[in-house]
């Protein structure tokens, strides 16, 4: 006689095949995905259920790959940038700084306090981008349709302030090795001032409408445990950590660029749950706007032009070596590695990407949950797919 | 050979009903879109025909051009069942409510206890869609529709006995008649308990948001009807709209007061209004609320719903017996 | 840095931050690799990445190690035999290592020994569409580590690993398994 | 208007039949199920021809709406699979049994019927609802109550029965 999950006869891939390997009898084996509306793309998520509690999961992914490394060894330094642009397109502004700043570290280039400040200023935009379009979404996925239109309205100001300097809307290659390429203007200036205005008032509301709806709460309060030492285990960076009591930000920890100067806080939870990550991103869009503030009232005072004299070129040869600069984006730390031979083609670009490590906390972090509780699980993690796959 | 007159009634009142289902759909369609259309500020649809409004009946056109497409592995004739046997107790449903003194189809002494035993059907038909179509979502989709139903059936029943003990009929006009025009004469104002669980209840049984956990598309795509394309998922889309006019109906009947309006106005320009504004209650809270979890609405409906409409049947009968 | 004294380490240098991002450069033998990223972990610190640098000395793998309680950054190389690349697996102490020691044997064919799942993450998998590593270099595109990076200040350093950065190549690979 | 009634009759009794047929033969236990509910439902439409239409819909509600979603939902948690003995079909030998034991029944119900006729009334008697309750309440006491018990104790024993057996796991 046989039994139903018998690997033989089960269909699928490689995967689904050497996931039946391990799975009991009685078990049902579902495919979450990769099209599947709650996870953002082409992630595909294993799960062995009993009844619709979660026994193992494994996700599957690769499907988005593009294989930028690979890419980034067949291209001039400075042809590799609108790649940059292209990993995540949530937070691409981090992924910019992250490969400028490690090619100006390996080429010793200075940047201008004024093409500093305006790093900061769009970084942290994008940041807000970033986490509108999380926070929208992840109410999407726990079943009310509307805060993403307005999470959306607020992302709108941001891109249509966005294109004026950067000229494009989504996957920005901004930055240039030694500053950026566009200085920003006076009609920027007074817009982001306006939005932030906006902004201070629409985030209390979001606060009253959908933080502190009950519903919401008992959704994602206590599921999805994530903690210290798991953070430590996973390699997971960003909200994730921050979210288990861990105030590690590199723009406090480790400082780059000029994010020393500007006073904010970083914000921590110590439920180490969904919500506690879905709080922290709530108050860091408080303290990106705080961030904002500061930074413009400083722009006229710093010195500079918006680009070095002498940048180097696309095509350009770097010094040999090799230079690791990391950032903090939007999920976590951002680290890009270069290797140069000293051609104008990089010998190696290692890209660390911080939603690889955040979702390989899912397996472990998921076990014994509903299905419907892993959908809030794998939202609150914040996962962009082009980015894991890469 | 002459047609018994009573047969040429019921015969005229289903064709009428079929038609007046049919428009019910489409308008809460629309309702529905420019509702949320409303709340998320945006102007909902618009570039079909005056403000939109002929949107539904164009997307209704283009559902039927569709299409039908069954899974392999799928089996073929309880697939195509389902859709059918979801669609086709409702036209009865909507014979036996009273929309008016004399504008009632079929007025019957059971009229509650019909709609119950109907839309009881609707659970059989998810139940069957879910199953049939080979398809794990599907699956589960149908063993979440049929906890949720049977489950939120009975406080829904505990809600109508209690109205049907202060009346003391199962009849609709009955139950209308016994209500008073003015808002302080409504069974809503007796029964404020048996009223708000009956609405709960009622959002629960419908699958409609937050409760619409069986259709829940961020965990199980579309659930009982993932495989349905084309007037397969048509009907199951009318279905659902025309069980929430149903629903919205015997609320406004047993609770509002029906058709009933001051100064001897009585008539369907007074039912109307009543039924869409609960069924506009439902949109607003399908807006604006998250989804529960399977096991919190389990839950809310055990451990709160049930509980409470017990205590409430038991008043409701103490108070009869004593005064 | 004295986390991994009375281990055999090939080579100690500081680096400059400033310039490279990192502040300390290991080198170790593959034996020696488990003992030292044990250390690492009872010491709090967490693996950010892992990978691997195709060279004519031979695959070199980079694990990179940071600390949440303060900055600088911690890296340990190994190198493996260019053409049959093996190593321990540090995917028991540290389970983030698992996907990335699965992307490196995509990538650069890397053998992972004690591994428990070592399938392929992000290229094909089924058995008739797997592809060859994608990032292992052309003869003609590889070059040798002395060309790539430099040794930094050095405070402890094997003769073999020296002779890996001196001027004149050393005869063959040293370091091995 | 008897025309239609007999019309009526008719047609009931097919679905009655025809369900009946499907729930016995058909190999697929889902099937069998929907066979069981139109029978079920034929039931319920020759309670509406007999003028208790509280019963017909007592008969929907209770069999159709949640008896038969229960063995709906007994057949899911059933550990069935597509190869199992069921799925053979069965041997001449035993359709031949299954045909003799319903021929025998159905034939002492006919000679009864043809026999012994019971006596018939044209039109219905209306039972209200009131009837009904009285009925229940006051001169079928017990037999009422009795019912209760038995279902009772039938509760009482699928519910040890499934506690033993999570006890085993």
């Amino acid at each position: 006689m046989t039994r139903y999950p018998d690997p033989k006869q089960v269909g699928g891939d490689f995967y689904s095949r050497n996931f039946a390997k391990n799975a009991r009898p009685d078990t049902l084996i579902l495919n979450l995905g990769p099209q599947h509306p709650s996870t953002h793309g082409v992630l595909r998520v294993l799960l062995e259920l009993d009844g619709e509690y979660i026994l193992r999961a494994e996700p599957v992914f690769g499907y988005l790959h593009r294989m930028h490394e690979k890419m980034g060894e067949t291209k001039a330094w400075g042809q590799f940038m609108p790649n940059m642009g292209r990993v995540d397109y949530g937070h691409p502004l981090s992924w910019n700084w992250a490969y400028c700043g490690a090619v100006e570290k390996l080429a010793g280039i200075e940047v201008p306090e004024r093409a500093e400040v305006i790093r900061v200023i769009t970084h942290e935009m994008n940041r807000l981008t970033s986490h509108l379009l999380w926070w929208g979404a992840y109410i999407l996925d726990l079943g009310a349709f509307t805060p993403i239109m307005y999470a959306f309205d607020d992302r709108e100001h941001l891109l249509d302030l966005l294109q004026r300097p950067t000229a494009s809307r989504l996957t920005y290659s901004y930055f240039r090795f030694g500053g950026v390429s566009k200085d920003l203007d006076e009609k920027f200036v007074e817009g982001t001032k306006a939005f932030i205005a906006r902004f201070r008032q629409r985030l209390p509301m979001y606060k009253d409408l959908v933080t502190d709806n009950i519903i919401l709460r008992k959704r994602v309060e206590d599921i999805g445990i994530i903690d210290q030492d798991m953070v430590t285990r996973y390699g997971a960076t960003g909200p994730v950590a921050r979210g288990a009591g861990l105030a590690y930000d590199l723009r406090v920890s480790e400082p780059f660029g000029v994010y020393d100067r500007f006073d904010f806080k970083v914000p921590t939870q110590t439920t180490c749950c969904s919500m506690g990550r879905y709080l922290v991103r709530m108050e860091e869009m408080e303290q990106s706007c705080r961030i904002i503030e500061q930074a413009l009232e400083q722009l006229p005072g710093a010195e500079g032009p918006h680009l070095v004299k002498g940048a180097p070129k696309p095509q350009a040869k770097m010094p040999a070596g090799e230079a690791y600069f990391a950032v903090e984006g939007g999920r976590g730390k951002v680290g890009v590695y270069v290797v140069s031979d000293g051609s104008k083609i990089p010998y190696r670009v290692k890209l660390r990407a911080p939603g690889f490590s955040n979702l390989s906390c899912f397996a472990e972090a998921c076990q014994g949950m509903l299905l419907a509780d892993a959908v809030a699980v794998l939202g609150s993690l914040d996962l962009i797919i082009p980015e894991i796959d890469r | 050979m002459s047609i018994h007159p009573q047969l040429l009634h019921l015969i005229i009142a289903l064709i009428a009903v079929m038609a007046w289902v049919g428009l019910n759909a489409l308008v809460l369609v629309y309702f529905e879109r420019k509702g949320a259309g409303f709340i998320q500020r945006r102007p909902g649809p618009f570039e079909v025909g005056p403000q939109g409004i002929i949107q539904p009946l164009v997307d209704g056109i283009k559902l039927m051009c569709k299409q039908l497409v069954m899974p392999t592995g799928a089996d073929p004739v309880l697939f195509w069942t389902a859709p059918l046997l979801s669609m086709t107790p409702v036209l009865l449903l909507f014979l036996v409510l009273p929309y008016g003194p004399w504008l009632t189809g079929m007025q019957i002494d059971l009229g509650i206890l019909l709609i119950l035993a109907f839309a009881g059907i609707n659970v059989l038909a998810l139940l069957i869609a879910g199953w049939s179509s080979n398809n794990k979502y599907g699956l589960l989709g149908a063993a979440r529709a049929v906890a949720q139903s049977v489950a939120y059936e009975i406080p829904l029943l505990l809600a109508v006995l209690a109205v049907a003990f202060t009346t003391g009929t199962l009849d609709f006009v009955k139950i209308t008649e016994g209500q008073g025009p003015w808002p302080w004469q409504w069974n809503m104002v007796y029964q404020p308990l048996a009223f708000i669980i009956f609405i709960i209840s009622a959002v629960g049984e419908c699958n409609r948001a937050p409760f619409d956990l069986p259709e829940a598309e961020s965990e199980l795509t579309a659930g009982f009807h993932t495989e349905f394309s084309s007037m397969g998922f048509g009907l199951f889309f009318m279905a659902e709209y025309s069980y929430m006019v149903v629903v919205a109906s015997v609320a406004s009947t047993l609770f509002l007061g029906g058709y009933q309006g001051p100064f001897g106005s009585d008539g369907w320009w007074w039912y109307l209004p009543k039924v869409y504004a609960i069924l506009m209650f439902m949109i607003w809270i399908r807006w604006t609320y998250p989804r529960v979890t399977f096991v919190q609405l389990l839950n809310i409906n055990w451990k709160w719903l049930l509980p409470l409409g017990t205590v409430n049947l038991l008043a409701t009968a103490f108070f009869m017996k004593l005064f | 840095m004295k986390l991994f004294d009375n281990l055999p380490i090939e080579c100690k240098a500081r680096a400059d931050y400033e310039k490279t991002g990192q502040e300390w450069v290991f080198f170790f033998k593959p034996g020696v690799l488990r003992k030292a990223v044990q250390r690492l972990y009872k010491d709090g610190w967490f693996l950010e990445d892992l990978l691997a640098l195709d060279t004519t000395d031979g695959m070199l793998l980079v694990y990179h190690f940071d600390k949440m309680s303060r900055p600088g950054r911690v890296t340990l190389k190994v190198l493996t035999s260019g053409t049959e690349p093996k190593i321990p697996t540090i995917s028991d102490i540290y389970q983030g290592a698992d996907w990335h020691e699965r992307e490196v044997y995509d990538f650069h064919g890397v053998v992972f020994e004690g591994h428990p799942n070592l399938i392929p993450l992000l290229l094909p998998a089924e058995e008739d569409q797997r592809i060859e590593p994608p990032l292992l270099k052309t003869d003609k595109k590889r070059t040798g580590l002395k060309n790539l990076m430099s040794l930094y200040e050095t405070e402890v350093c094997s003769a073999a690993v020296e002779a890996l950065f001196t001027e004149e190549p050393a005869e063959e690979a040293p370091a091995e398994g | 208007m008897e025309l239609m009634a007999k019309i009526a009759f008719w047609i009931y009794a097919l679905i009655i039949l025809g369900g009946g047929i499907v729930a016995v033969g058909s190999s697929s236990l889902v099937r069998a199920l929907m066979g069981l509910i139109s029978t079920l439902v034929g039931v319920a439409g020759m309670y509406m021809l007999l003028g208790t239409p509280f019963m017909a819909f007592m008969q929907l509600l209770i069999y159709v709406g949640a008896v038969a979603v229960l063995i709906f939902f007994a057949v899911m948690l059933t550990d069935a699979h597509g190869r199992g003995d069921e799925s053979e079909p069965a041997p001449i030998r035993q359709h031949l049994f299954a045909l003799g034991a319903v021929m025998a029944v159905g034939g002492v119900l006919s000679w009864l019927i043809m026999n012994r006729p019971p006596a018939s009334s044209l039109v219905p008697a209306e039972v209200s609802i009131e009837q009904l309750g009285h009925g229940l309440l006051e001169s079928y006491f017990l037999a009422f109550e009795l019912i209760s018990v038995v279902l009772l104790v039938a509760m009482s024993g699928a519910v040890l029965l499934a506690w033993e057996k999570r006890g085993k796991k």
